[in-house]
């Protein structure tokens, strides 16, 4: 799998995503700079990795979501190509329109660092074909504004058509407004665009990767990422 | 004479600078008399009066050492600059001869005190550079952007040396909860730190909260970063070599925490309102393109020496690039890049603008350097060279303002060698001079659930602690254990201090700080290298407190010494009082060791049912400053529990080979609460509980004496008569204290108590105060 | 030329740090207040003293950027 | 009753938003924007009727919560 990660001013997660698509995919991404208009020739998956691009001034990822590289990035994901966007990238995607809604200030109006749990909506896309569907992972969160949120029809429009991939929930697996640290609607921690291409997720699957550091929860996304790749070649 | 008026508007100078050798230095008379018509040719440029002296902060004796330095008065400018280099901040004035006494060496420091962090040698090539650093006045003006400013300040301190940062640490005291400005001085504190190190990408892993009526009105900031570098690449602040351009990096220069907020309006001019100086506000995003930038061009290889600005910002940097290199330096204000108009000279010397470097660059080298500066969106100018001359010149709209013998504003800055007076000893108290006023399970759980013991939780969950993925031990822990690059070897943090028994003892606290924070090192199973000080005091004019600085340095000498824990960076701030009333001595001790390999770290969780538990250190039952005493009993009295360096070292070292023989599945030290709370808390960490023999002695004493050196081990149950043998054989004394198992915690006789209403009073408390209306 | 750009959430958009502060001046005891809904100001200086052209720069700098108009609102004021 | 607290940032103080923002709509091609400070806007709803109360519980929540007065100034209007 070939595959490019972002970098922004004010990124910050993306040596951790560097090294979790190398570690899985067996080959270092490339590491695109904003001011690029063109991505790598034969790029399978664009990353938008975590941070604070542009010191999360004005909105976050507002500024990040209209650099150059983005229209590239937009390009990418026309032909069908697949974008992973964390965290920050999740907040950039959604300003540059690759996803819909806004992710607002948590709840409680704290920046949170902690384990959560996801329940693993489905099994059946690319970026989750590395669970069974119902599976729950435990995997960093670290963010301020992760309220995920957007108009009734939008919310009904994601639930209908299956687009959220990833929820909070307690270790059991259950929905219970105590495990959904940030209050996101419908405990929405990841969500997929209409062709399926483009993930948006808040937490961070790239920090659980290495039995050694105690928990490979987050593996899986990449390996069904790689193993969808492959298929497609 | 010649070439002297010219210069006063600054040509011949310049001419001269450049063209080497510089008779003004050894001519004074000359020197004042360009001055005197100097002085009144800048434009209302008001008189040096007593009282001016006074507002700068400088004793009458100090301004009279200026006039003999530099035989005439200085400009206001130049006042500004000896306030600045002569504050007790910058010169530690009165802290030096203290500070000279502490061990600062061992064949693994690269570089001790005197940079602007510490180095060591961590092997593979590699260097640990770090450094803590207080922040406390202005975190208790604007918590938020005091306490980011004061990571800000840290960082840059680390990465300036070449090291890209891999953790923060930082160590809090707050005043009384109870105390109307407590809590909101807590959410900004712990909301600035997350700000600033969050959006900058380094993990915030470990630290220490502490709340005490004496710090009401004085709260402590102190803040620690952590990085790594190429021990063969280290950069320095001395500057090399002749006519070199001096380049200002990062952010604009604006009126931000100027020091002389006495500054006469005489100069200020109609608009003093508009100009007064600022609150310092932090910008993390500037700081990581800055850190970005400046490896970048460090690894390019552009860089002869570098100096972040911190306090006295241009001053302080400029003349250490300079004094440090044995040149001197002309610093061109008219280029100096400035967020605000109209600044003055003054004010441009003095500002402290956050995120801003110099650097001497190699001239070939010097476009490539701008091209990355530029790349990153950062301010880059050329402002001034380095020059033969061994003077500080600084120019300004054609006027001379400054021109000062450059290594004399440092070396000759006053030392002064105060009065003290030793703190009177306290008397021991035995157990029996204390009545337990309630059952010791009701004591447990009270102590667990008390603001200085409970968890810190709602505070490190603020901060980003995994970023890097190399946290393997996450706060909560003994010490915080940071894997290096991709393993196996790993760093073990920690920073400790404990005021209370300072305060009952400078010499025995400073033992014990140093001594706490090279046991929580050894839990992890790391061995400690070396340690970074940042001495929180109040006024050092006052013998009592004076008393207090020196007892506290003495001690934290012989504790580095005897556990072979050098000095190597650290930070004093003093005059933390209030109305007279100081705060309770505080020596944080900011600790680091190494793990060769960090899957071989020691957790306090225990691991499994039906393990032994072992107690390696002697328990005499030690109540005097226990927080048994002082939070159960109500009691602040009593000498704190003394320190055995040679027992320490010994109990440790045995610990460590335990750990890392893989003998050990969990290790956590006694200290704060002591046998009762360690127990509390392993049990906590794993929801496992435990069965404890009956205490051999008084059990109040036992169970929430403070003795030191102590450490709960569990192990194999089949392997625990062997260990108890070998401890012996090492000198070490154990005791066999029980065995894990269950859902609940039994101490002896007592009533069993669950593991999970342990928890929930041990997490509850702070959120519970936490949630309370935030006053500001 | 002096501006200033106001920007406010759309009513039926949820507003966390509205609800927040709501809470927050209720337990200060400060009474009356209903509801708070926070948006942002801008103020901007532009170079030009030709009053069309700065509002249609404003207005274009509050599209492109300053107001995330699937959430948001915003008001344009040449304020000299 | 409506009203709104606008906050702005005291001048002189460091405003790294707005910092970002002027780089932003620059790279953005947005022409002729010398500088931008961002300040904050609070939309109230009051209960009651009286327009002296009004601002002094304004006032009182400015004071207390809604601005930091060590670096920012705020102004109260009751907009009806
Ligand atoms: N208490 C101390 N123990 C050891 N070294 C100290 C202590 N206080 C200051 N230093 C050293 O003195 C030098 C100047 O300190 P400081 O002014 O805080 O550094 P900086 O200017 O980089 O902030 C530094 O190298 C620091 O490590
Ligand atoms: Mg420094």
């Amino acid at each position: 799998m070939k595959s490019a990660v972002l970098v922004f001013p004010g990124i910050n997660r993306e040596r951790d995503m560097a090294r979790a698509l190398t570690l899985i995919s067996g080959r270092a991404p490339a590491m695109v700079w904003h001011a690029e208009t063109a991505l790598p020739a034969g790029t399978d998956l664009v990353v938008i990795p975590g941070g604070f691009s542009y010191g999360d001034y004005l909105r976050c990822g507002a500024i990040a979501a209209r650099s150059p590289i983005m229209d590239a990035v937009r390009a990418h994901a026309e032909k069908g190509g697949l974008v992973l966007a964390i965290c920050n990238g999740f907040q950039i995607a959604c300003e540059a329109g690759l996803l819909p809604g806004v992710l607002m200030r948590n709840a409680q109006l704290k920046f949170i660092c902690k384990d959560v749990y996801l329940r693993v909506e489905r099994s059946d896309t690319p970026f989750s074909r590395g669970y069974n569907a119902g599976q729950v992972i435990r995997v960093p969160c670290a963010h301020g504004e992760g309220n995920y949120i957007a108009d009734a029809e939008t919310i009904a429009r994601l639930e209908a058509e299956g687009r959220v991939l990833y929820r909070y929930v307690s270790p059991e697996g259950v929905l219970d407004p105590a495990w959904n640290h940030n209050g996101a609607t419908n405990a929405i921690a990841g969500i997929v665009n209409e062709r399926g291409n483009v993930l948006g997720m808040m937490p961070h699957p790239e920090n659980h990767v290495e039995a050694v550091m105690g928990c490979t929860d987050g593996r899986g996304l990449f390996a069904g990422l790689v193993e969808h790749v492959a298929r497609a070649a | 004479m010649p070439g002297l008026v010219p210069g006063i508007h600054g040509l011949a100078i310049e001419k001269k600078v450049v063209d080497g050798p510089d008779r003004r230095g050894h001519d004074a008379a000359a020197v004042c008399a360009s001055f005197d018509y100097i002085r009144h040719m800048i434009p209302n440029e008001p008189r040096v009066t007593p009282e001016l002296v006074a507002e700068h902060g400088l004793k009458p004796e100090e301004h009279e050492r200026i006039l003999k330095l530099i035989g005439r008065e200085p400009t206001v400018t130049e006042l500004g600059i000896f306030s600045a280099m002569w504050n007790e901040h910058c010169s530690y004035k009165s802290s030096k001869i203290h500070l000279r006494t502490l061990p600062t060496e061992a064949p693994w420091v690269i570089q001790g005190p005197g940079e602007n962090a510490g180095v060591i040698d961590i092997g593979d090539g590699l260097a640990c550079v770090f450094k803590m650093e207080s922040h406390n006045h202005p975190s208790y003006i604007e918590p938020y952007q005091g306490a980011a400013t004061g990571v800000g300040g840290i960082l840059r301190d680390v990465f300036t040396m070449g090291a890209r940062p891999i953790a923060c640490l930082n160590a809090l005291s707050f005043g009384d909860p109870k105390h109307p400005k407590t809590r909101h001085l807590v959410s900004g504190v712990v909301a600035g730190i997350g700000g600033y190190g969050n959006s900058f990408g380094v993990p915030t892993v470990g630290g220490q909260v502490r709340f005490h009526p004496r710090y009401n009105g004085n709260n402590l900031v102190n803040a620690m970063a952590v990085g790594l570098a190429e021990s063969d690449k280290i950069f320095y602040a001395a500057a090399t070599g002749v006519g070199k351009p001096i380049v200002y990096l990062g952010s604009k220069t604006g009126r931000d925490g100027i020091h002389g907020a006495t500054m006469a309006s005489a100069e200020f001019g109609a608009d003093a309102e508009e100009k007064r100086p600022t609150v310092q506000v932090g910008d993390p995003f500037a700081e990581k393109l800055l850190l970005e930038a400046c490896l970048e061009i460090m690894h390019k290889d552009c860089v002869i020496a570098i100096q972040d600005m911190g306090a006295a910002g241009l001053t302080c940097s400029a003349v250490e690039m300079g004094a440090k290199g044995d040149l001197g330096v002309t610093l061109e204000l008219d280029k100096v890049p400035c967020r605000e108009t109209g600044m003055t000279a003054y004010e441009m010397m003095l500002s402290e603008s956050q995120e801003r470097m110099l650097m001497v660059l190699r001239p070939e080298k010097e476009a490539e350097a701008e091209a990355i500066f530029r790349k990153w969106g950062l301010d880059f100018a050329v402002v001034g060279e380095t020059t033969p001359t061994r003077r500080f010149i600084v120019r300004h709209r054609g006027d001379v303002m400054v021109d000062l013998p450059i290594k004399e504003l440092g070396d000759q800055a006053p030392e002064y060698k105060r009065p003290f007076v030793d703190t009177p000893t306290l008397p021991v108290i035995s157990p029996a001079d204390v009545t337990p006023p309630m059952s010791t399970a009701d004591a447990l759980e009270k102590l667990i659930a008390c603001p200085d013991l409970c968890s810190r939780r709602w505070v490190w969950e603020q901060y980003d602690h995994v970023i890097g993925g190399n946290t393997v031990q996450r706060p909560g822990g003994d010490a915080a254990v940071v894997r290096v690059n991709d393993g196996p070897k790993a760093l073990a943090l920690t920073a400790d201090v404990t005021p209370r028994y300072c305060e009952a003892d400078p010499l025995e606290g400073g033992k014990q700080a140093v001594a706490e924070a090279w046991r929580n090192i050894t839990a992890v199973g790391g061995t400690p290298l070396a340690v970074t000080d940042n001495l929180n005091f109040g006024n050092p004019e006052r013998p009592e407190i004076m008393g207090q600085f020196v007892g506290c340095v003495r001690g934290i000498g012989e504790a580095c010494k005897a556990l072979d824990f050098p000095v190597v960076s650290g930070n004093v701030s003093l005059y933390n009082e209030t109305n007279g009333r100081a705060i309770l001595p505080t020596p944080t001790i900011g600790g680091v060791g190494v793990l060769a390999d960090f899957q071989k770290s020691a957790t306090i969780a225990f691991k499994a049912a039906g393990e032994a538990i072992l107690l390696i250190g002697e328990t005499k039952g030690w109540l005097g400053q226990s927080l048994y005493l002082r939070d159960v009993c109500g009691r602040e009295e009593g000498a704190p529990p003394p320190v055995d360096l040679a027992t320490e070292k010994r109990n440790g070292d045995f610990v460590r080979e335990l750990i890392g023989e893989g003998i050990a599945t969990a290790v956590h030290d006694v200290s704060d609460g002591g046998l009762a709370v360690s127990l509390a808390e392993m049990a906590m960490a794993s929801g496992i509980g435990a069965k404890l023999d009956a205490s051999p002695a008084a059990a109040h004493a036992f169970w929430f004496g403070e003795d030191q050196a102590r450490y709960v081990v569990t192990v194999a149950a089949a392997r625990a008569g062997e260990i108890m043998a070998r401890a012996a054989k090492a000198g070490a004394a154990a005791l066999r204290l029980g065995v894990t198992g269950g859902d609940a915690l039994t101490l002896g006789m007592e009533r069993p108590i669950l593991v999970k209403t342990l928890v929930q009073a041990f997490e509850g408390w702070l959120p519970a105060y936490m949630a309370g209306p935030d006053v500001t | 030329m002096k501006a200033r750009v106001t920007v406010t959430l759309k009513s039926g958009i949820l507003d966390p740090q509205g609800k927040a502060i709501e809470g927050a001046l209720k337990s200060l005891g400060v009474e009356g207040v209903a509801s708070v809904r926070q948006g942002k100001v801008f103020d901007i200086e532009l170079a030009g003293t030709d009053k069309a052209k700065a509002e249609a720069v404003l207005k274009q700098a509050a599209d492109k950027l300053l107001a995330n108009t699937v959430i948001e609102n915003y008001r344009v004021e040449v304020t000299g």
